[in-house]
C-alpha cells in the first residue's frame, strides 16, 4: 500500500488533492459527480466580509492552455458562508475545509478570520492576498512585502487555527514577500494565485472581459507556478499548498518534488469535473510505478 | 449532469456556417428541451456550450453556427470521431400548460426550440412559431418545424425570405412566448410579449454551477446562467442590467 | 490592397513581422526555406561583448503550450557578429535588421551599443535587460527602474539608432520599468521576454534544465504578454514591439490592438518554421475580413 | 529541410514498449542514415526528434520507444492519420570507405544503424554489427540485419539472449565504428574504438539550428547536435565533458 497522506500544519490529509478555491463552488454541484470524501480537503469559494456579485459579464475568456477569469470574487458574504455554505458542506464533505478568505483592508480580512476561526469544520484559513488594497492605492496586498506581513501579523492575533498566505505571482520576488509572511507568523503558503492577463476580441477590437483584465489559470501557468514553488520552498520553514496549472497525477508529484506539501487543482475541475477522483485513483499506481512508498517522502526532493 | 463519450454521426453544413450535428451517445441525462451540452473540443482549454436541439434514446442532435475557432474545429471532424461532452445542463425550458403560446427564435439561437416545439406538440399545445434570420442564406430547420403541423413565420433582415424585417415586426397580441436568440433580440422580443421564457448566453469557464464566470443579477439576487439558466423567467429579469 | 506598413520610430516596415531574437539564428538555416525579405525585419540573437558558451545542457524543456529555454545567450562574441554575421545576414536580408545585445553589466551594453551602432545594416537597437546583473547581485537589470533608466541612458549617449529596451515580464509593475525606460530617452519598447519557470522530472526527480531555471515562451504566455503591451503602451508615448506567444496571424491583430507597432515571434519559429511567411501571407485576407485597410489604424485601438 | 506532411502505414509494436513506425510520403530530402525527423505529435509544443531507420521513394520507417507523453500519444495513433513533420534533418553518417567497421547500438539508438548497415552494404562494404539491450523482451531488428548478410552479435544485460553484458564486453580490435545509443554507452564504447562516427541525443528546440537549444562544446568551439550533427566524429568529441 502507498501512504498517500501527507500534514499541513496540524491537519493531517488522506491525499494532498484539493480542489483550490473558486474553482469548486461550495462542493454541492461536485457532489452530485463523486463523493467528495476522497479529497484530502476543499478550499472553499473566497468569502469577502459582506456580499459582492463581482464583475461584469464576460468574464471568462480562454487562451492556449489556459483560462482568464474575472468573476471579482462574486460571493454571498461571511454571515452566510458560515451559516448556510458550511454547514452544508459539513453534511456531504466530513474532513476538515479550507476556508478562503479576502480583502480589501486590513480590518476585513481580519474581521473573516475571526468569523471563521471559530467554525468546526474549518480546519486552515487561507488568506488570499491578490486583492487590490483600496485602501493602499489599488496594487495587491500581495505584491508588498510590509502589507503581507501586516495582513498576516492582524490575521494570527485573532485566530487559532493555522494560518495560510496565498500568495499572488505577480511579483517581482517571490521570495521575500514569502519570508516576509513567514517572518509575520504565517503556519504555511499557498501559490500561485492566477497571472494578470487579458484578451481582445479583434473583431470588436474590445477586451473580452468586461473588467478588461483578469486572471490566468490552467496548465498554461504550470512551469512558472512550479518554478515559485520551488523558490519559496527552499526559502522558508514553513510548508507550502503548491497550485497553478496541475491536471494530471505527473503534475501533482512534480510540485510535491519542487516543495508542495499538498497541491490545489483549479481550472482543470472546470474543464474535467472528475479530474481530482481521477488523479487521487491514479495516484497510487503512479507512484508505484516511480518507486515511492510514502508520497509525502517527496516534498522537495528536486 | 455527466462526463460522457459521444460519437459523431453526422456533421452537416445545413445553412450558411451553420453545421446539423448528430451524436450517438447515452442521452439519459438529458430531461428538457433548452437544457444544453457542453463540448470537449480538441485542442481548446475550456469546453464550446451548445443547446440540445432535439434528443431520444442514445442519438443527440445540435445545431451550431461556426464563429470562432472552436466551432471551425468541430465543422472538421467527421463521422466515428469521440468527443468528451457533459451532458444534461442546465434548467432547461419548464413546458407550460398555455395553450398558444408563440415560440420566437434567432440565429443560432433556434435549435433549442425545435426540441421545444416538439415537446409541446407531443402534449398538445401548438405553438405559433416566428424565427428571424439575416438572409435565406442563413435560414436552417423551417421545414423541421412545419413537419410538427406548426403554422412557421419567417423574417430576415434583408427580406431575401419571408417577411422583411425582425421577429419583432411579426409578434402580435403574444402572452406567453418561449424565446432564444442574441441579446438585442431577447431584449426587443420582451417589450412585445406580456410573459415566457427566454434563454441567455454567456461565457462560460465551468457550465456546472462552481465558477461563477456566468452569473447575472437577477430581480431577486443573481443567477448563474449554466446551472439555474440558461433559461430565465420573464419576470425575475433584470432587463436594463443584463 | 491592404496596407499592411507599420513604423518603429524612423525605421519604416513593410510588415509589422519581426522573428524575436534567439529564435532564427542569424537567417541562414531559415532562409533555406523561404525568402527572408518578405520579412518586416529581423531581430538577430542575443550578443554580448565575448564569445559565450552559455549554459550546460538540458537547455530546453517543455510545457503545455510553451517551451522554456535556458540556452543563456550563446553567441559568438560582438566581433563575429559584426564581422561575420551581420554581413552574412546582409546578403540574403536586404533590409535593416534589430541588433539585440545584452550584457552583465552597463559598460558591456555601451560597448556592444557602440560598436553595433556603426554597422549599415543595423536600422534598430534591442537593449535586453534581462540578464542578470552581476555587479547588482544577480536580479536582472530589467526588473529595477533605476537600473533600466541607468542602462538607457548610458546606451543613448553613445548611439545614434533608435533604441528600444526590452524588458522583462518578471516584475510586479512593468509600467513603471517602461516609465523609467522612456524618461531616460528609449525610443521605444520591446515586450516581454520569456517568464521565469521550470519543470522537473519525476523520474530522475531533478529539474529537467541543467540551470534548473529557464524561460517560458509560446502560446502559453500570450496572454500575459497582450496585457503588459496594453497596460505599457497606454502609459508611454513611444512605440511598442509586442511579442510572446505570437503563433498566427489573429494574435497579430490581438497584439496589434494591444499597442503593439509591430511584432515579433519567437517560439512558434521552433516548432513551424515557415510561421512567419504564413502569417504574412495571411494577414491581408485577415484584415480584408476584420474591415482593416490600414493595418497600422489599428495600433491601441482597444 | 522541408516540412511535410506524412500520412501513418503501419504503428507496430514489435518489443517491449518498441514501434515500428511506417509513413508514406516525400522522402527526397533524406540523404544519409543518421539523420532525422522532427514530428508535431498532436497535442504537444515541441516536435519530437526520430532517427530514419530506413527510407525509399515515399516511405519513411522509424522505430521509436515509448519513453514519455508525446511517444504515449504517438503509439495510439493509427494507419491513414496525418503528420507534420520536418524531414531532411542533421548531417547523417559519412559512409567511410573502410572494410570492416563495427556498427555498435544499444536500444533505441539501433534504428538508424539498419538504415546505416544496408547503404554500406551496397557499397560493398561489411560492417560487423553488434547490439546491446536489456533483456530479451527489448530486443528488436536482429532479423533485419541477419537478412543484410550480416554477423550480429547482441549483447542483454540479463543474459536473457545472446551473450551476457554491455556492447562493449563484446568489441574487440575495433578500428572505426558507428555508434548510437545512450549517452553512458557512447562513453564507454570510445575507450574500445579507435576512431569512429558517434550519433549523439539532446533535447531540442527547433531540431534544425536556430535556437542553440542543443548545442555542445567539442574541441573547436561548439556544435548543434540538430545541425551540425547528430553525428559527430570521435577525435572532435571532448569525451569528459559532454
Ligand atoms: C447555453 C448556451 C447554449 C448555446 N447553444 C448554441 C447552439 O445551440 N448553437 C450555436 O451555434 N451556438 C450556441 N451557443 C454559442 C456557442 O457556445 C458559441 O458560439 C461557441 O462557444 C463559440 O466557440 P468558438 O470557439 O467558435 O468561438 P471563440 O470566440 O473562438 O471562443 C472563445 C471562447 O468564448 C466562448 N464563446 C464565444 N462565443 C460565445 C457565445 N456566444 N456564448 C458562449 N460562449 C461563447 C467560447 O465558448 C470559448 O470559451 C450557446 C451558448 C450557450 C452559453
Ligand atoms: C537526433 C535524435 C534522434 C532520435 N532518434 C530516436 C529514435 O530513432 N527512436 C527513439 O525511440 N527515440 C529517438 N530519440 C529520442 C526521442 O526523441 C525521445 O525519446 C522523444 O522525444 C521522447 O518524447 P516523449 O514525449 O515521449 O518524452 P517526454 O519526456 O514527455 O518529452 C518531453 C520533452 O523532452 C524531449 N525528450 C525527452 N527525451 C528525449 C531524448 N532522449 N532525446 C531528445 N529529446 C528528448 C521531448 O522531445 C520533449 O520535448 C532521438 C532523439 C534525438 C535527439
Ligand atoms: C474561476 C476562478 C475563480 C477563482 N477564485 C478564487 C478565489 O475566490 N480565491 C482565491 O484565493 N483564488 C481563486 N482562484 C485562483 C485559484 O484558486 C488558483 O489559485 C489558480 O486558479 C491557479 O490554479 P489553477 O491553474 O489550477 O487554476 C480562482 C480561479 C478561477 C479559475
Ligand atoms: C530559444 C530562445 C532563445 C532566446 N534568446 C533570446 C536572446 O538572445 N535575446 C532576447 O532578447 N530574447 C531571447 N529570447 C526571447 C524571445 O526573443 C522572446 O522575447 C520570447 O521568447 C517571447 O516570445 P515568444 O513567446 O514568441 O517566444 C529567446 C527565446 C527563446 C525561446
Ligand atoms: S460557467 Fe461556471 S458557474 Fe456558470
Ligand atoms: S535544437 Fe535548436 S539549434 Fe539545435
Amino acid at each position: 500500500m502507498i501512504d498517500l497522506t501527507t500534514t499541513l500544519s496540524n491537519l493531517k490529509l488522506d491525499n494532498p488533492i484539493i480542489p483550490a478555491s473558486g474553482t469548486f463552488g461550495y462542493g454541492v454541484e461536485m457532489a452530485e459527480l463523486y463523493d467528495l470524501n476522497i479529497l484530502g480537503s476543499i478550499s472553499i469559494k473566497g468569502t469577502t466580509q459582506n456580499a459582492r456579485y463581482g464583475n461584469d459579464l464576460p468574464r471568462i475568456a480562454e487562451s492556449s492552455s489556459g483560462v482568464i477569469n474575472s468573476v471579482g470574487l462574486q460571493n454571498p458574504g461571511i454571515e452566510k458562508v458560515i451559516n448556510y455554505e458550511l454547514p452544508n458542506l459539513a453534511k456531504i464533505f466530513h474532513k476538515p475545509v479550507i476556508a478562503n478568505i479576502s480583502g480589501f483592508s486590513v480590518e476585513e480580512y481580519v474581521y473573516c478570520a475571526e468569523r471563521v476561526d471559530k467554525i468546526s469544520n474549518v480546519g486552515l484559513i487561507e488568506v488570499n492576498v491578490s486583492c487590490p488594497n483600496v485602501h493602499g492605492g489599488g496594487l495587491a496586498f500581495g505584491v508588498d512585502c510590509e502589507k503581507v506581513a501586516e495582513v498576516t501579523k492582524a490575521v494570527k492575533k485573532v485566530t487559532t487555527k493555522p494560518i495560510y498566505i496565498k500568495l499572488s505571482p505577480n511579483v517581482t520576488d517571490i521570495v521575500s514577500i514569502a519570508k516576509s509572511a513567514e517572518q509575520a507568523g504565517a503556519d504555511g503558503l499557498s501559490l500561485i494565485n492566477t497571472l494578470l492577463a487579458m484578451r481582445i476580441d479583434i473583431k470588436t477590437r474590445k477586451p473580452i472581459l468586461a473588467n478588461v483584465m483578469g486572471g490566468l489559470s490552467g496548465a498554461a501557468i504550470f512551469p512558472v507556478a512550479l518554478r515559485m514553488v520551488y523558490q519559496v520552498h527552499k526559502a522558508v520553514k514553513i510548508p507550502v499548498i503548491g497550485m497553478g496549472g496541475i491536471s494530471k497525477a505527473e503534475d501533482v508529484i512534480e510540485m510535491m518534488l519542487a516543495g508542495a506539501s499538498a497541491v490545489q487543482i483549479g481550472a482543470a475541475n472546470l474543464i474535467d469535473p472528475l479530474i481530482c477522483k481521477s488523479i487521487i485513483e491514479k495516484l497510487p499506481e503512479l507512484c508505484e510505478r516511480l518507486g515511492i512508498k510514502k508520497l509525502s517522502d517527496i516534498i522537495g526532493a528536486a | 449532469m455527466r462526463e460522457l463519450v459521444f460519437t459523431i454521426q453526422k456533421n452537416q453544413l445545413i445553412a450558411k456556417h451553420m453545421f446539423n450535428f448528430v451524436l450517438t451517445g447515452d442521452t439519459s441525462d438529458i430531461m428538457k428541451p433548452g437544457q444544453f451540452v457542453n463540448i470537449q473540443v480538441p485542442g481548446f482549454f475550456l469546453r464550446r456550450p451548445f443547446s440540445v436541439c432535439d434528443w431520444r434514446e442514445n442519438e443527440l442532435t445540435l445545431i451550431y453556427k461556426v464563429v470562432g475557432n472552436g466551432t471551425e474545429a468541430l465543422s472538421k471532424m467527421s463521422a466515428g470521431q469521440e468527443l468528451s461532452i457533459l451532458s444534461g445542463l442546465g434548467n432547461g425550458y419548464e413546458l407550460r400548460e398555455i395553450k398558444n403560446p408563440f415560440i420566437i427564435g434567432g440565429g443560432a439561437g433556434v435549435p433549442p426550440l425545435y426540441g421545444l416545439a416538439k415537446r409541446l406538440v407531443e402534449k398538445n399545445i401548438t405553438p405559433k412559431i416566428i424565427l428571424g434570420f439575416n438572409n435565406s442564406d442563413e435560414i436552417f430547420y423551417v421545414n423541421e418545424f412545419k413537419s410538427l403541423g406548426l403554422e412557421v413565420t419567417v423574417t430576415t433582415l434583408d427580406g431575401s425570405y419571408g417577411v422583411k424585417g425582425l421577429v419583432t415586426d411579426v409578434i402580435d397580441n403574444c402572452e406567453y412566448a418561449y424565446v432564444c436568440g442574441p441579446l438585442p433580440m431577447l431584449k426587443a422580443v420582451h417589450k412585445k410579449v406580456s410573459d415566457g421564457q427566454f434563454s441567455f448566453e454567456a461565457r462560460m469557464g465551468c457550465g456546472f454551477g462552481v465558477c461563477m464566470g456566468c452569473s447575472v443579477k437577477i430581480k431577486d439576487g443573481y443567477k448563474r446562467i449554466c446551472k439555474d439558466g440558461p433559461v430565465l423567467n420573464y419576470s425575475e429579469i433584470l432587463w436594463d442590467e443584463i
